[in-house]
């Protein structure tokens, strides 16, 4: 009896259950290939996560609003080629600088999707549909097709993904300090505590006085400024920039979400789940080659992963019953 | 009379080989005077998206179409009713089934590239030799297989080198990027990296020497001077090989003209690169690669 | 106080649905008038017939899609069942298998996909937008298993005839074969009671399922029907372009997902018709090919797609809401 | 007498096709309870929305203090002093209690950040203050539906707010919850506040109100003090008419054993139910809410899986998979859940209507358009079905015309069994007459009723037995002869 009720806590806490399972794969892995369990070489598979960590976290606040943001990896793409071109038009941009401008670049195309949500009313698939084509279309516009290769590139602006500091690159660093910023935002704030709240049950936000579209809104800019950022480091860690960036990236983002436990029909999820979903993901793609495994079974793996862990969830989201009888309480 | 219009397929768009590809037959069309070049395909290099070019092209009824193929088999049938609506169909730089074009034009021999590729990398790996190991494109591209084929059949011949790997970077960049990663993190002793595409080669010197390991691996192969000059100066690339572009561009407009005028495709005048011979098959070699390092790269890295 | 109530059967819901597809029918006109001005070239059979191979296939899928997504669901993994159903038919002519077999294996191949997601989604009640991103990755990953860098081809020659023979003059068998199946779709939605069935789903599953409606047994049915459609995308696909790769058909998914919202069915559920959808496959074919003549790049296209998505969508949202609003104040005013 | 704090004037509300509220006018007086009366759709509710701010009025003044003022939303309201409790619960499933009650008024620490710990111990204080005993830190989702709605009334009173609204504030709740209630009522009543209750129940209204207001179709009708008036008077002014009998119990005759139930019983719901149900007859099933009595009748038909009992319908074994076998079979459910089980609320009413039977107006399943209509029109001739066109949506009727709609699809069906849950909840005077005095109709044609009820006269009117449920259980039976109010109440309890 102590038991089960043991075991169906820790599986009501999924994200103690994707944890476990992160480190089963890691002694997995580590018992064939130590050295892959070396902290040097953890700390670049995690460098190598980081974009994804950071979006899926941006990612569960879209879809807690019940919405979904289609269009992140072309905001990649398209922020990234817009700073790419910046740097080889005004080679003195502080990194920094072309950082912040990045975030604001993915914010307004995030607001632009937030806008056509919140004020025409058109379903978020819809929107995020089309944007995703308009602004990979943008970069072929805006760059003629032609790429922005590394030698065109300063090494400032290359430099401060892979910069390091205490062991692990600064990209790594930001994705840690974006996770604990959203931790924050979603559980000490208003704004983050009403994103749950119109998610949830939206009519019910409309009675307490908050406006479900703004929430969306936010949610869609901050999904954008985040992509943004993602944009500069992307391009500057792969030191390219081209139109085909990131193609297809948005469902694995949206992937380590449904992994990490979000709930798709809004108002369910935590930052921590999304950031284990991502880095079980990463892991998997990292991993996979290390022991021997052929890169083409990689996608089967991955795609089987996701439908366990979503059977998985949806099993332990179940709740028996409001148990009307009397002894089954005890 | 109206203008002969060719249509240049490339495997995508954005690609500064394609690109030079380009500006070369745009050189051949201006020499001609009466032609005109449609440079088109698709952004990802996808069979699909080269058949809808292709689609477009007759619509417009081309006179010629010139494809660099992503797949050989898909784009045959497409092709082949291109002729039937008398189109004139060559491939070039990575060819089709034969049946679905007269001819075919190779950059260079195709033998010639393997065997250059695996000496480059003997060169650089030094008498003490070592692993190597292929980065490709996508694991459908015709020529990247022919390529690795052939360096196949000339490695016995280098005994110090062993192949301990082939992977596929798509000719995505970031895609190539975590592919060598992986390859510098499987392969602890490689020596040399060969990546015969101009995509992949760049990716994998950058990963290099992301992961410190400038002066332990070597990246060779096949890329381009202005994309690759930065990666010689840091030390990850020694020496690689290419063709010009845009003499392979040129080419392969001056071949489409000249088969929308006559019959003849055995022997086919090329403009300034002289007449260009085709085997019973249908396949043709333009001339050989040409090999760049420290000291040449940089003056050759303005022109393309 | 008993009389009958009056006898306006059908209007209103005929007339929501007109004012859709007479907004379609508008870019269909504006498109194929700027169509003739851009290119001489356009108003040729032949080439007509050509573009006709760009989107037939896909909108083969988009129509039981339509009934998928109109009954409250959707499918992300059309494009990999393809890759899946291509693999399958490759493989099954290695073995020697005929034309017709290699047709019935890629069909039964995509059906049981289908039926592989609709299991999963009714027998666990998870979302089908998750799962289907769960068996998109695991379809093409076994395609990837099976055939790595390969790749199968050598068709019979006859095997040809599904997705480049022509039944008459110009046109093609999968064109055809598309007109017959919309109109067969168009009348399965609209005039059975299995087409209202998907309606009642698509608007209120509880209610629908208390009405006695065996909704699971038609959500899984309406799965199978789009694999079993995916499937034969597939047998059309793989005999026009006479070869597979494990990467064939990427990203069609939501190239069909636009033509069915692009003809006005509600991604929600709930609404939305097969007539719409068909003219929305005409206007995409018809903007693109447009483009094509002009050698616009692809990339460059879905840029138009993408506008035209929003605009088709946004239009008569604004549209309703300046109407509302509009008539709102005349009556305060009264 | 004293200045009102809220006053109305000349308020419009039009919606596609209805004009829900039509220039009416109300005054809310400190220290005192205002009873808003009136039938099904009369527009009380939507005056609730316009006075909250989630709907913005057509026209007219809303005054507070005689200050004209505007709602743009909901926090409007929050900020001139007003807190609802709406009629629908309009809470958050997934959040916990604390959070619930302070999702538009929180409580922030020196950084700027939710201070968790200080709200959670107001929600502490909140819930005493109520008399109920919740953990503050359970997800909503784990209360029951009546202490979901007390949840709400503390969101409501952490504002601090001088006009509290409750739209059919004891729908939902059990009858010592509602003692607790009227309680509640009376204390904000001597703190000075105004109080703006909603109800149907001439009870409770007589006993808690000092004031009234009516409407009728969104029309302002009268206002006055509660002691100058009798319940026939507040009829008469609601309806338009007297309505004499409102449970009109006309004598059948009862016939043979239809249908009988043996042990039926489900793993957690509900254990070894046991009953018959005569042909002709009326069976009630009275219970507390949440006494697990839809849940009986949803394994009726064929909704629950049970873990064991049999049943017999016609003589035969009955054991429906799903709902479509019950049908077939003749026994039918008209859910308690109007809007989410009922109906489709965005499909036209001719619809809603042929949905259960439309493989039978269907020929090798294309569906025969007219005769559906047919069908449709007939039925709702018959209910008296008030409403633009049968192809008008069903979202734009009135909740007792949702009602009228959810019963006339399953008369259509022929059935021989009909379980209606709740058949009245929250449906005006005017249409409970009629829709009890159907009831009497269709088992004087022969029909069998199991009626779930939560309203004991209701019960007692119509009822010929009575079966009591408590906890999953059946504990106690009367026949007509032998049922007493008292009885009935304390079987429900668990009191033995
Ligand atoms: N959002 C809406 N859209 C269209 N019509 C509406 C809407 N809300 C209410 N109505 C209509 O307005 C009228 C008044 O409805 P309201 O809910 O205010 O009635 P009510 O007096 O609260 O009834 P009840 O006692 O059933 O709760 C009804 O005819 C109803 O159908
Ligand atoms: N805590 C809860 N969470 C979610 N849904 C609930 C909860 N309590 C009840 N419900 C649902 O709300 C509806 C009304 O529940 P109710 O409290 O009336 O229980 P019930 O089992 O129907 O008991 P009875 O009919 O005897 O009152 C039912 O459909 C029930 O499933
Ligand atoms: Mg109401
Ligand atoms: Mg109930």
């Amino acid at each position: 009896m102590k038991n089960t009720s043991l075991i169906g806590k820790l599986i009501s806490h999924r994200e103690w259950l994707l944890a476990g399972i992160i480190a089963l794969m890691l002694v997995g892995v580590g018992s064939t290939a130590p050295f892959f369990i070396s902290p040097g070489n953890l700390a670049e598979v995690f460098d190598d996560t980081a974009i994804l960590i950071m979006l899926a976290c941006a990612q569960m606040l879209v879809i807690l609003t019940r919405c979904i943001d289609l269009s992140v990896a072309s905001n990649i793409a398209f922020t990234g080629m817009c700073v790419a071109l910046i740097n080889v038009a005004y080679p003195d941009t502080p990194a920094l600088v072309t950082l912040i401008m990045s975030i604001g670049i993915g914010g307004v195309l995030g607001a632009f999707n937030g806008i056509l949500v919140w004020l025409v009313g058109i379903p978020s698939i819809v929107v995020t549909l089309g944007t995703m084509s308009i602004y990979r279309g943008f970069v072929f516009l805006l760059s003629g097709g032609e790429w922005v290769n590394a030698h065109e590139m300063t090494p400032q602006f290359l430099a401060l993904p892979r910069a390091t500091f205490l062991d692990l690159t600064v990209l790594s660093w930001i994705a840690i300090a974006v996770t604990i910023i959203m931790l924050v935002f979603t559980r000490f704030t208003k704004t983050g505590l009403s994103i749950f709240a119109v998610g949830g049950n939206p009519k019910a936000a409309v009675y307490s006085g908050l406006n479900v579209g703004k929430y969306q809104f936010i949610t869609f800019c901050i999904s954008g400024a985040v992509a943004g950022m993602c944009g500069y480091l992307w391009v500057s860690r792969y030191a390219v920039a081209y139109v085909e960036v990131a193609v297809a990236f948005e469902l694995q983002v949206v992937a380590a979400c449904v992994i990490g436990g979000i709930s798709i029909a809004g108002g369910i999820g935590t930052i921590w789940g999304a950031a284990l979903g991502a880095i079980f993901l990463g892991l998997i793609n990292n991993a996979l080659p290390v022991i021997g495994i052929s890169p083409f079974w990689q996608l089967a793996i991955s795609g089987l992963v996701i439908v366990l862990a979503v059977i998985i969830n949806s099993r332990s989201e179940k709740r028996g019953g409001r148990r009307i009888l009397r002894e089954a309480h005890r | 009379a109206d203008p002969v219009r060719v249509g240049l397929v490339v495997k995508s768009l954005g690609n500064g080989f394609f690109e030079a590809a380009r500006d070369g037959a745009m050189e051949a069309a201006k020499e001609i005077g009466n032609a005109e070049v449609i440079y088109t395909g698709p952004t990802s290099t996808t069979a699909e998206g080269q058949i809808e070019s292709i689609n477009a092209l007759m619509s417009q009824r081309v006179d010629a179409i010139a494809v660099s193929a992503n797949d050989p088999d898909a784009l045959a049938p497409i092709l082949k009713r291109a002729m039937d609506r008398g189109i004139k169909v060559i491939s070039w730089d990575s060819g089709v089934a034969d049946d679905a074009r007269i001819v075919h034009l190779n950059p260079s021999s195709n033998a010639l590239i393997g065997a250059m590729c695996i000496k480059l990398a003997a060169d650089v790996a030094g008498d003490g030799g070592g692993d190597i190991a292929i980065l490709s494109a996508t694991p459908t591209s015709t020529n990247q297989n022919i390529w690795i084929d052939e360096m196949k059949k000339v490695l016995p011949d280098y005994s110090q080198l062993k192949l301990v790997d082939t992977v596929y970077g798509d000719d995505l960049a970031d895609k190539s990027y975590r592919e060598t990663v992986a390859l510098l993190k499987k392969h602890p002793d490689l020596k040399v990296i060969v990546a015969p595409t101009s995509v992949g080669i760049v990716a994998a010197a950058q990963a290099v020497e992301d992961q410190g390991k400038v002066g332990k691996v070597f990246v060779t192969g096949l890329g381009l001077p202005s994309e690759l000059a930065g990666h010689v100066d840091a030390g990850s690339v020694k020496s690689f090989a290419i063709w010009n572009p845009i003499d392979l561009g040129y080419s392969a407009m001056m071949i489409a003209y000249q088969l929308t005028q006559d019959d003849e495709h055995m022997m086919i005048k090329a403009g300034r690169m002289g007449t260009i011979s085709f085997d019973k098959d249908g396949n043709g070699a333009m001339s050989d690669p040409f090999i760049y390092d420290a000291s040449n790269v940089h003056k050759f890295a303005d022109i393309f | 106080m008993t009389k009958d109530l009056p006898d306006d059967l059908n209007n209103g819901l005929r007339r929501k649905l007109m004012r859709w597809e007479t907004l379609l029918m508008f870019f269909v006109a504006i498109a194929f008038f700027t169509n003739t001005q851009i290119s001489p070239y356009f108003l040729d059979p032949w080439s007509l017939s050509d573009a006709t191979f760009n989107f037939t296939e896909k909108a083969i899928i988009a129509l039981p899609m339509a009934l998928l997504i109109i009954a409250r669901d959707i499918d992300l993994s059309v494009a990999s069942t393809i890759a899946l159903a291509s693999v399958a038919m490759g493989f099954a002519n290695t073995m020697g298998a005929g034309p017709i077999e290699l047709a019935v294996i890629g069909m039964a191949v995509g059906t049981i996909a289908g039926f592989i997601n609709g299991w999963i989604i009714t027998k666990f009640d998870i979302p089908a937008i998750v799962v289907t991103i769960g068996t998109m990755s695991l379809y093409r990953g076994i395609a990837y298993i099976v055939l790595g860098d390969d790749v199968y081809r050598s068709y019979p020659s006859d095997f040809a005839f599904f997705g480049q023979g022509y039944v008459w003059g110009v046109l093609s068998f999968e064109f055809v074969l598309f007109l017959v199946l919309a109109v067969g779709f168009g009348i399965l939605l609209h005039k059975t009671t299995f087409g209202r069935r998907v309606y009642a789903i698509g608007n209120n599953p509880t209610a629908a399922l208390f009405s006695g409606i065996n909704v699971k047994r038609h959500r899984l049915f309406l799965f199978t029907l789009v694999g079993l459609f995916a499937g034969l995308a597939a047998v059309l696909l793989t005999s026009r372009i006479g070869s597979t790769r494990p990467s064939i058909a990427t990203g069609w998914e939501l190239e069909v997902i636009t033509m069915v919202v692009l003809g006005g069915v509600n991604i929600l559920g709930g609404a939305g018709s097969i007539f719409g959808v068909f003219i929305a496959v005409f206007l995409m074919g018809l903007v693109t090919f447009g483009m094509g003549l002009m050698n616009v790049p692809g990339i460059v296209m879905s840029i138009f797609t993408g506008l035209l998505l929003i605009l088709v969508i946004g239009t008569p949202i604004i549209w309703r809401r300046i109407w509302a609003a509009r008539k709102m104040h005349s009556n305060s005013r009264n | 007498m004293n200045r009102p704090v809220l006053e109305l004037r000349n308020i419009s509300k039009t919606f596609p096709g209805v004009k829900a509220l039509d220039g009416v006018e109300l005054q809310l007086y400190p220290g005192q309870v205002t009873a808003l009366i009136g039938e099904n759709g009369a527009g009380k509710s939507t005056l609730v929305k316009v006075l909250t701010g989630i709907y913005a009025p057509d026209g007219g003044d809303i005054l507070i203090d005689d200050k004209p003022v505007t709602m743009q939303a909901a926090t409007d309201a929050k900020r001139h002093g007003i807190s609802a409790i709406h009629q629908e619960a309009v809470m958050f499933d997934e959040l916990t209690v604390t959070e619930n009650i302070f999702i538009n008024n929180q409580s922030r620490n020196m950084f700027g950040l939710l201070d968790w710990k200080l709200m959670r111990t107001r929600a502490k204080t909140l819930l005493e203050y109520l008399d109920v005993n919740i953990d503050p830190d359970l997800p909503l989702r784990e209360l029951s539906v009546a202490h979901k709605h007390l949840v709400s009334f503390a969101a409501a009173l952490s504002i601090n707010s001088n006009i509290v609204i409750m739209d059919e504030p004891t729908a939902s709740l059990s009858h010592h919850e509602i003692q607790e209630l009227y309680r509640l009522v009376r204390r904000l009543r001597d703190e000075g506040k105004a109080i703006l209750f909603i109800s149907h129940k001439f009870d409770e209204i007589f006993e808690i109100c000092d004031r009234y207001t009516v409407f009728r179709d969104g029309q302002f009708v009268g206002a006055g003090e509660i002691s100058d008036v009798t319940q026939d008077d507040l009829v008469a002014m609601m309806v338009g008419r007297t309505v004499n009998q409102i449970y009109p119990k006309i004598e059948t005759e009862i016939g043979d054993t239809v249908m009988s139930v043996n042990g039926l019983s489900h793993p957690t719901e509900f254990d070894d139910i046991d009953f018959n149900l005569r042909k002709g007859e009326i069976l009630g099933f009275y219970g507390l809410v949440g006494a697990g009595r839809s849940e009986v009748m949803q394994a009726l038909f064929g909704l629950t899986r049970t873990s064991s009992g049999s049943m017999n319908l016609n003589d035969k074994p009955f054991k429906p998979r799903n709902p479509g076998d019950a049908i077939d079979q003749g026994l039918v459910y008209v859910p308690e859940d109007r809007q989410h089980q009922g109906t489709i609320l965005t499909l036209p009413i001719f619809q809603n209507i042929t949905l259960p039977q439309l493989g039978g107006l269907s020929r090798s399943g294309f569906i025969d358009m007219a005769r559906e209509y047919d069908v449709a029109r007939k039925y709702a001739t018959r209910l008296q079905l008030k409403a633009a066109s049968l192809s008008e949506n069903v979202e734009n009727l009135s909740g007792g015309n949702q009602q009228k709609v959810v019963i006339g699809k399953w008369l259509a069906t022929n059935p021989n069994v009909i379980i209606v849950d709740e058949p009245t909840k929250g449906i005006d005077i005017g249409s409970k007459a009629a829709v009890h005095k159907f009831m009497g109709e269709l088992v004087a044609q022969g029909l069998s009723v199991i009626m779930v009820s939560s309203e004991l006269p209701e019960i007692m009117g119509m009822a010929d037995r009575v079966i009591v449920m408590h906890e999953g259980r059946i504990v106690a039976r009367f026949d007509r002869d032998d049922m007493t109010a008292e009885a009935i109440v304390t079987a429900a309890t668990g009191a033995s």
